[in-house]
C-alpha cells in the first residue's frame, strides 16, 4: 500500500520536475529541476529493488554530472537564455511530432500485457550489490575494462578541448 | 600438273613485292622486265594447266592453306582448276601480259614507273584470285582486291584531285555491289551451310537448298556484286570516270579483265541463276538497259577514252543480257572476244593520246592515219571486230548473243539488234574521226606526232591477231555443225556451266548472220557518209543542239541525279547528325538524366540545412515509422 | 598459375615502376610489355596442347558469400589475353616519341590498368570480372585527367567516369539477381549460368537488359556513346588506344561471357531490341564519321561502328559471328592502335588534326602514305586484312539472325569505305600545301611501330587459322551449353 | 504482473514513456543546446527506467549491468560534451542551435 504511494509520489515528481525543467526560463532552474527529476528516478531504483543502481544514479548523476551542468552555465554565466523566435508551422510541427510519438509509444506499450503475463520474478534481490558485482565482474569483465578506457579517452578530449590555446 | 596452280598467283605477288621493296635502284628496264616477266612465267604456267583441262578432266581443288576456320563456315586459301576458271586465266595472264609490256613503253616517262607496274602485277594477282578461288569467299578475296588496286590506279596520278575523286567514286560504287555479293553469300551460307564451290555445284549439289524467294533474292544480291563490278545500271557511273587513269589501266582493268568479273561470277553461279527466273530476267533486262545507254551516250562522247568506255559498258550489258537469257557460255565467249579487241581499242588510244601529247579530245584529231600506220590499222581492225563484221572476232560472239535472243526473246532480240547498229555507227565515227580526214589539232601537236616504239606496238599487233582469230573458238552451232566445225567453246565449258541449247536451223541461222552483218554495214556507211564524205567535222559534234543530244551528252543526267537523290541527302543527314541529332538530341538527353540525381541532390541538400531540429524531427519520424510497425 | 603470373605480371610492374621512379620507367614499360607478350604466347602454346590445368586457379576469398579468386584462360578469354598482350607494348612503344610529366606514375598507370583488363579477362567468377571490370577505370581515369589535353577534360573524365559506373551498375543488380538463384551461393561462371538459365524467359530479359545497358555504354553502343569522342579527344594518345584497343573489349567480351550463356533465352525472346540499337549505331556513327572534320572523332565515331557490328553479330548467338567476333576484337584492337597512332603522328608534326587544312601528305612522305593506306585497307575490312575476318564472318552470322539487319549493318562496308577514303583523300592526297609540306620523314620509333601494325593486319588477315583454331572447340562448348 | 501491488510493468512503462517524450519535446521546443543535452540525460535515465523494472520482471541483473554502462557512457559523454560546449561558447558566445548550425554536408 505504501509502496504504491510511493510509485504515484515518484512518479509525479518525476513528470512534473521534468517538465518544469523544458519549461524553466533559467537554466539553473532547469538544472535543479533535472536534478529533482533525478532523485525521483533514484526511488523508483528502490522500489524496484536496485539499490546499488539508485545509489550509483544519486552519485553519477545527481552528484557529478549535474553539477557539472551547474558548474558550465555558471562559468558561462547563462542566466537567461535568449529564446529565439520559433516560427508557428516549426511549432506545430514539433508539437505534432512529439504528441505522435507519445501516441506510437503508448500504442505499443499498451501491447506489453500479452508479453509480461507469462513472466514471474525469479530473483527478486538481483539487483543487490553482491549480484550484480558477480554478473559485472564475470560475464561483462571486458566492456567494463572498456568503460575504463572510454573514461580516460573522454577525460584526455575533455582537458584537451578546454585548453585555452585552442581557442 | 594441277598443282602448278598455286604458283600463278604467286608470280605477280612476288613481282609487286619486289618491286615495292627492293626496286628502288633498279632501272625502268629492269623493273619492266621484272614486273611483265612475273605475268609472262604465270601465263607459261597458265598454258601448262590449261592443257590438263583440255580434254574433260574432272575439276581440281588445290589447297593452300587453312584460312577462316569456325565450326561450321570453313574456308580454305585453295583454288580451282576447271575450264572456266583456266580460260578466264589465260587471258588475264596473256592479255594482262600485253598490256604490261605495253605500259613499259607507254609509261616510261612517268616518275611513278616502279609504283604503276608493282601496281598492275598486284591487281593481276588479284584478279587470278577472283578466277582461282574455290569458294565464293576466295573470289570476295579477289573481288575486292582488284577493286582496290582500280582505285590505286585510277587515283595513280594523286595530286590531281579530279583523279582521286573518279579513284573514291569507284571504289564506293564497288562497295556496294561489294555489300549485295556479301548479302548474296551470307543467304547461300545460310540456307546450304557452304560457300565453297565444290560442295555447290561439283560434287554435291547444296546450292539446291536455295528454293523459292530465297533463290531469288540470293541471286539478285549475288548480281548487285556483279553490278557495282561489271557496270550495270544503276551502279554503272564509275566506269566512264575511271578512266581518269592511265590508259594501260583502262585497258586492262576496265575494259578485259577486271569489269568481267561480274559475268565470270554469274557463269560461276550458272547452276543458281539458271534455276531462278525471276534473277535471269533482273539480270536481262539490267544487261540490255545498260546496253542500250551505254550505246546511246556513247554516241556523243568526244573524249576517245570515253567512247571507249561507254562502249565497254554497253557490251557489258550485252554480255549480261546473254546471261540472263541463260546463254552463259556465250557471254564468256564475248567476254573473251571483248577482251581482245577492247584491250587492243584501248592500247591503240594510248598510242594516240601518247602521239598527241596528252589530247583526249578527238575533235582535236584527225587524220592520224599517216602519222601512226601501226596503231591505224590495229585500231580499225579493233573497230571491225567490236562492230560485228564476219569473220573477226566480235562478230561470233556478238551475234551469238543475238541468236539466242531470236530464241528467247523477241524483245530482246530487237533491242540487242540495235546496240550492235549503234555499235558499229559510234566505233565508225570514233574511227573516222581520229584517222581519217585531215589534222585539226594545233601545228605543234602535228609537229609532234610519231608512231609509238615497238614495245607498244607489238601488243597492239598480237592483239589484232587475237582479235581476227579469236571468234573461231566458237563457231555457231548450226552453221559450224554444217561445216564440221565445232563449237569449242561451248564444248570445253559444257561441265561447268548450264548450257543453253540452241534449237535452230541452219537456214535461220545464216540468216539471223547476213541481217546482224547487213545492219553493222549500215550502220558503218552512215557514219561514213556523216563523219567522211563532208571531210569536215559534223556540226553536232561540235556543239550540243537539240535536247536529246544534251541528254546524251550529258549522259542522261544520272551522275547528276545521284549527286541530288544520294550525295546530298546522305551528307546533309551526316550533318544534320553531326550538328542537331548528336549534340541536341542525344547528348542533350544524357545531360538532363544526369541533371536528375543532381536534382534530387539538391533536393537533399536542403533537408541537410544544419539546423539541429530539423534532424531531431527527421529522426523522431523515422522512429515513429519504425514503431508504428509495432502496433 | 599462368593466369595467375599473367594478371600479376602487369600489376607487379606497374608498381615496380612507380617505384623505381622516373629514369627508367619507359624502359621497365616495355620490358614489362614483352614479358607479357611472352607469357601470354606461351599460354596460348599450353593452351593448343591442352594442357588447360596450369591456367585455372581456384582459391576461397570470401567462403560465405561464395565468391573465390577464380582465374581461368580458356579458348575465348585467351584471344582477348592476345589482344592485351599485343597491345601493351605496341601502346607503351607509341609514346616513346613524347617525355611525360612524371613518367613513373603514367606507365604505373597504364600497367595498373592492362593488369585489371587481363583480370577482367581471365575472371573465372562474376564477381571477380565485375571488380577488375570497375579497377580499370581508376587508372584511365587519372591517364585522362592529367595528361590529357584540352581545357574541358575534368568535366570530360568525370562524365566518362560516371556515365560507365551509371552502367555499370545495372549489371551489378542482374548479377546479383542471377547469383541470388544459385545454390550453394556462388559467383563462379557455370553455376551462374545454370541459374541464369533456369530463370523464366522474363526475367532473363530483363537481366539481360540489365548486364546489356552497362556494356553498351562501355562499348559504347548508340545512344549511349556520347561520352566516347569527348573522351577520345581528350586522352592522351596513349589513353585513347588503352580505351579503343582494349578497354571497350571488356563489353564485347562481357557479352560472350556473362549474357550468352546466362540468359539465352531472354536474348533470344526480348533481346531484338538490343540487336536494333547496336545496328542502328552502325549507320549512324559511320554517317558521324563522314561528318567529322576532325581526325581523332573520325576514327572515334568509327570504333562506335565497329563496335556496333561486333555487338549485334554476337547477340545473334552463332558459331560463325562469334568467332568473328572475337577475331574483330583483336583486328580492331590493332587497327586502333595504328589508326590512333597515326593521329600522333600527324598531330605531332602539324600541331593539329584538321583534315581539310591537310593534303599531299602523300607526295611529301610516301612510306607514311603507304603504311596509313593498310591501315586504313584493314579497317574498310579489305580481305587479306585482318578486318575482313571478323567483319565478314560478323554478317554471315548476323544474317543467320536477320537478312535485314544484315543489310543495314553491311552498310559499314559501304560507308566505312567512304569516310575512310575520304580522310585518305583530305589527308594524303592532292598536292601539298604550304601546312604539310614541312612533314617530316617517319622517325625509326614511328616506322618500327606502323610497320607492326601493318604486319600484324596484313598476316592476320592471311593467317587467321591459328588464332580461330585456339577458339573453335570453346565456341563449340559454349553453343553446346546454350542449346 | 504486477511488480509492486497494484503497480504494473506498464506502469513504469507509461512512466518512461512520459519521461521520455518530454525529454524529446524539450530537444524540439529549446534552442540552448545545454539545456537540449539536459533533454538528451532525461531520455536516456528514461530507458534506463524499463530496463530496471525489465529486470525486476525477469529477475535477471542483465539489465542493470547494461543500467550501469549507459550511466558510465553518459558521464563521459557529458564530459566530452561539454568541453565542447564551453569551446563553441568562446569561439561563438552563444550555445543557440539556431546559429550553430555550420555542420552540414
Amino acid at each position: 500500500m505504501l509502496t504504491e504511494y510511493a510509485f504515484w509520489f515518484l512518479s509525479f515528481v518525476a513528470i512534473f520536475s521534468a517538465l518544469a525543467m523544458i519549461f524553466s526560463k533559467n537554466p539553473v532552474y532547469s538544472v535543479l529541476s533535472l536534478i529533482l527529476t533525478f532523485f525521483a528516478i533514484a526511488g523508483h531504483y528502490f522500489l524496484l529493488n536496485a539499490q546499488f543502481l539508485a545509489a550509483v544514479h544519486i552519485i553519477v548523476y545527481a552528484g557529478a554530472i549535474m553539477v557539472l551542468f551547474l558548474y558550465v552555465i555558471m562559468m558561462l554565466n547563462l542566466n537567461r537564455l535568449e529564446e529565439d523566435k520559433k516560427s508557428t508551422w516549426m511549432k506545430f510541427l514539433s508539437v505534432a511530432a512529439g504528441g505522435l510519438l507519445l501516441f506510437v509509444l503508448l500504442a505499443v506499450v499498451k501491447r506489453t500485457d500479452e508479453i509480461t503475463i507469462t513472466a514471474q520474478a525469479a530473483n527478486s534481490d538481483c539487483g543487490l550489490v553482491e549480484n550484480l558485482g558477480k554478473v559485472l565482474y564475470n560475464d561483462y569483465l571486458l566492456p567494463f575494462e572498456l568503460a575504463s578506457i572510454l573514461f580516460l579517452g573522454a577525460m584526455v578530449g575533455a582537458v584537451y578541448l578546454s585548453k585555452k590555446e585552442l581557442a | 600438273m594441277e598443282k602448278l596452280v598455286s604458283l600463278i598467283p604467286v608470280f605477280p605477288l612476288v613481282g609487286f613485292l619486289y618491286i615495292i621493296f627492293l626496286g628502288k635502284g633498279l632501272s625502268k628496264n629492269t623493273i619492266g622486265a621484272i614486273g611483265s616477266g612475273a605475268i609472262f612465267l604465270a601465263f607459261i604456267t597458265s598454258i601448262l594447266v590449261f592443257t590438263t583441262q583440255l580434254h574433260g578432266a574432272n575439276p581440281t581443288i588445290v589447297k593452300v592453306i587453312d584460312w577462316i576456320t569456325t565450326p561450321k563456315f570453313d574456308i580454305d586459301i585453295s583454288f580451282i582448276v576447271d575450264p572456266l576458271s583456266t580460260i578466264y586465266l589465260l587471258f588475264i595472264t596473256g592479255v594482262g601480259f600485253l598490256i604490261h609490256v605495253y605500259s613499259i613503253g607507254y609509261m616510261h616517262e612517268d616518275e611513278g614507273f616502279n609504283r604503276f607496274i608493282a601496281y598492275l602485277n598486284l591487281f593481276v594477282f588479284f584478279m587470278l584470285i577472283l578466277v582461282l578461288g574455290d569458294s565464293y569467299a576466295m573470289m570476295f578475296v579477289g573481288w575486292e582486291g582488284v577493286g582496290v588496286c582500280s582505285f590505286m590506279l585510277i587515283g595513280f596520278w594523286y595530286k590531281d584531285m579530279a583523279n582521286n575523286d573518279a579513284a573514291k567514286k569507284a571504289f564506293i560504287i564497288n562497295r556496294i555491289g561489294d555489300l549485295g555479293l556479301i548479302l548474296g553469300m551470307c543467304m547461300i551460307f545460310f540456307h546450304t551451310g557452304t560457300l565453297r564451290y565444290d560442295d555447290l555445284f561439283i560434287s554435291e549439289s547444296a546450292a539446291s537448298g536455295l528454293h523459292g524467294w530465297d533463290l531469288h533474292l540470293a541471286a539478285i544480291f549475288l548480281f548487285i556484286g556483279a553490278m557495282g563490278k561489271s557496270a550495270q545500271i544503276p551502279l554503272h557511273t564509275w566506269l566512264p570516270d575511271a578512266m581518269a587513269g592511265p590508259t594501260p589501266v583502262s585497258a586492262l582493268i576496265h575494259a578485259a579483265t577486271m569489269v568481267t568479273a561480274g559475268i565470270y561470277m554469274v557463269a560461276r553461279s550458272s547452276a543458281i541463276f539458271s534455276a531462278s527466273d525471276v534473277a535471269s530476267d533482273v539480270v536481262m533486262w539490267a544487261g540490255i538497259l545498260t546496253a542500250i545507254l551505254g550505246a546511246t551516250i556513247a554516241l556523243t562522247q568526244n573524249d576517245i577514252k570515253k567512247v571507249l568506255a561507254y562502249s565497254t559498258v554497253s557490251q557489258l550489258g550485252l554480255m549480261f543480257t546473254a546471261l540472263g537469257m541463260g546463254a552463259y557460255s556465250i557471254a564468256v565467249f564475248h567476254v573473251i572476244t571483248h577482251a581482245f579487241f577492247k584491250a587492243l581499242l584501248f592500247l591503240g588510244s594510248g598510242s594516240v593520246i601518247h602521239a598527241m601529247g596528252g589530247e583526249q579530245d578527238i575533235r582535236r584529231m584527225g587524220g592520224l592515219k599517216s602519222h601512226l600506220p601501226i596503231t591505224h590499222i590495229t585500231f580499225l581492225i579493233g573497230t571491225i571486230a567490236i562492230s560485228g563484221i564476219p569473220p573477226l572476232a566480235g562478230f561470233f560472239s556478238k551475234d551469238q548473243i543475238i541468236a539466242v535472243a531470236f530464241e528467247e526473246n523477241m524483245i530482246m532480240f530487237v533491242l540487242a539488234s540495235v546496240v550492235s547498229a549503234l555499235t558499229a555507227f559510234y566505233m565508225f565515227r570514233l574511227y573516222f574521226l581520229t584517222f581519217r580526214g585531215s589534222f585539226r589539232g594545233t601545228h605543234e601537236q602535228e609537229h609532234h606526232l610519231h608512231e609509238s616504239p615497238k614495245v607498244m606496238t607489238i601488243p597492239l599487233i598480237v592483239l589484232a591477231v587475237l582479235s581476227i582469230f579469236g571468234g573461231f573458238m566458237g563457231f555457231p552451232h548450226a552453221v559450224g555443225h554444217a561445216m564440221h566445225v565445232p563449237h569449242w567453246l561451248d564444248h570445253f565449258l559444257e561441265n561447268t556451266v548450264e548450257m543453253e541449247v540452241l534449237d535452230m536451223s541452219v537456214g535461220t541461222e545464216s540468216i539471223l548472220m547476213i541481217l546482224a552483218t547487213v545492219i553493222a554495214l549500215i550502220s558503218m556507211y552512215i557514219a561514213y557518209t556523216k563523219y567522211m564524205k563532208n571531210g569536215e567535222l559534223a556540226l553536232e559534234d561540235d556543239e550540243i543542239t537539240s535536247s536529246t543530244h544534251q541528254t546524251l551528252a550529258s549522259k542522261y543526267y544520272i551522275d547528276e541525279l545521284y549527286e541530288k537523290i544520294i550525295r546530298r541527302p546522305v551528307d546533309a543527314i551526316a550533318q544534320f547528325a553531326r550538328n542537331v541529332v548528336e549534340p541536341k538530341i542525344i547528348d542533350e538527353l544524357v545531360k538532363q538524366v544526369s541533371l536528375i540525381p543532381s536534382g534530387l541532390g539538391s533536393v537533399a541538400k536542403a533537408a541537410q540545412n544544419g539546423k539541429l531540429v530539423m534532424y531531431v524531427l527527421a529522426m523522431i519520424a523515422g522512429l515513429i515509422i519504425l514503431l508504428s510497425t509495432l502496433i | 598459375m599462368l593466369t595467375i603470373a599473367l594478371i600479376a605480371v602487369p600489376l607487379l610492374m606497374s608498381g615496380l615502376i612507380f617505384v623505381l621512379g622516373q629514369k627508367l620507367a619507359r624502359q621497365l614499360a616495355l620490358l614489362a610489355g614483352i614479358l607479357q607478350l611472352a607469357l601470354t604466347v606461351f599460354a596460348a602454346i599450353q593452351l593448343k596442347y591442352g594442357n588447360t590445368s596450369i591456367l585455372t586457379f581456384q582459391q576461397n576469398w570470401i567462403g560465405p558469400l561464395g565468391i573465390q579468386y577464380h582465374f581461368s584462360l580458356d579458348g575465348l578469354s585467351i584471344i582477348l589475353a592476345l589482344l592485351t598482350a599485343i597491345s601493351a607494348p605496341l601502346i607503351v612503344y607509341s609514346t616513346f616519341n613524347r617525355t611525360f610529366k612524371s613518367p613513373h606514375v603514367f606507365y604505373g598507370l597504364i600497367w595498373l590498368m592492362i593488369g585489371s583488363m587481363m583480370g577482367a579477362f581471365a575472371a573465372g567468377d562474376a564477381f571477380i570480372f565485375y571488380l577488375f571490370y570497375e579497377i580499370a577505370l581508376i587508372p584511365i581515369y587519372f591517364l585522362i585527367l592529367i595528361w590529357g589535353s584540352g581545357d574541358d577534360r575534368p568535366k570530360v573524365t568525370m562524365k566518362f567516369f560516371v556515365y560507365t559506373m551509371f552502367g555499370s551498375l545495372f549489371m551489378l543488380a542482374s548479377l546479383l539477381y542471377v547469383y541470388a538463384h544459385t545454390s550453394p551461393k556462388t559467383f563462379g561462371f557455370e553455376a551462374m549460368y545454370q541459374a541464369g538459365q533456369s530463370l523464366s524467359v522474363l526475367e532473363q530479359g530483363l537481366v539481360f537488359a540489365g548486364i546489356f545497358i552497362a556494356f553498351a555504354v562501355k562499348m559504347p553502343v548508340f545512344p549511349f556513346h556520347t561520352w566516347q569522342p569527348s573522351t577520345y579527344k581528350a586522352a592522351p594518345t596513349a589513353g585513347t588506344m588503352l580505351l579503343a584497343a582494349i578497354m571497350l573489349k571488356m563489353a564485347t567480351f562481357g557479352l560472350i561471357r556473362l549474357v550468352l550463356p546466362m540468359v539465352p533465352d531472354g536474348l533470344a525472346e526480348y533481346g531484338n531490341w538490343a540487336l536494333v540499337i547496336s545496328v542502328i549505331g552502325i549507320v549512324y556513327a559511320s554517317l558521324l564519321a563522314m561528318a567529322q572534320k576532325q581526325f581523332k572523332l573520325l576514327i572515334a565515331y568509327s570504333s562506335v561502328a565497329h563496335v556496333g557490328l561486333i555487338s549485334a553479330g554476337i547477340l545473334s548467338t552463332n558459331a560463325e559471328a562469334i568467332q568473328g567476333g572475337l577475331f574483330e576484337m583483336l583486328s580492331h584492337g590493332i587497327l586502333a592502335i595504328g589508326l590512333f597512332f597515326v593521329y600522333d603522328i600527324i598531330e605531332t608534326r602539324l600541331g593539329h588534326d584538321q583534315m581539310d587544312k591537310m593534303g599531299g601528305i602523300r607526295a611529301v612522305n610516301p612510306t607514311f602514305a603507304f603504311l596509313y593506306f593498310i591501315i586504313v585497307m584493314g579497317s574498310v575490312a579489305l580481305p587479306f586484312t585482318s578486318g575482313f575476318v571478323g567483319e565478314f564472318l560478323l554478317l554471315l552470322g548476323l544474317s543467320q539472325y536477320s537478312l535485314w539487319l544484315t543489310i543495314f549493318g553491311g552498310l559499314t562496308v559501304v560507308l566505312g569505305a567512304v569516310y575512310m577514303l575520304r580522310s585518305f583523300q583530305m589527308m594524303m592526297l592532292g598536292p601539298e600545301n604550304t601546312n604539310t609540306s614541312g612533314f617530316t620523314a617517319l622517325t625509326r620509333q614511328e616506322k618500327i611501330l606502323l610497320s607492326i601494325v601493318v604486319i600484324l593486319v596484313v598476316g592476320l588477315g592471311i593467317f587467321p587459322h591459328p588464332i580461330m583454331d585456339l577458339s573453335n572447340k570453346a565456341v563449340e562448348t559454349l553453343l553446346a551449353n546454350i542449346r | 504482473m504486477e511488480l509492486l501491488p497494484n503497480v504494473t510493468m506498464n506502469h513504469y512503462l507509461l512512466v518512461s514513456v512520459i519521461l521520455f517524450v518530454i525529454g524529446v519535446a524539450g530537444i524540439l521546443f529549446r534552442r540552448n543546446a545545454i539545456i537540449m543535452f539536459m533533454c538528451v540525460e532525461l531520455m536516456l535515465n528514461a530507458v534506463n527506467i524499463t530496463l530496471v523494472a525489465f529486470s525486476k520482471v525477469w529477475g535477471q541483473s542483465d539489465a542493470q549491468v547494461f543500467v550501469f554502462f549507459i550511466m558510465v557512457v553518459a558521464a563521459a559523454e557529458v564530459a566530452v560534451g561539454l568541453a565542447i560546449l564551453m569551446m563553441l561558447y568562446r569561439n561563438m558566445h552563444t550555445t543557440s542551435t539556431d546559429v550553430l548550425d555550420k555542420l552540414k554536408w
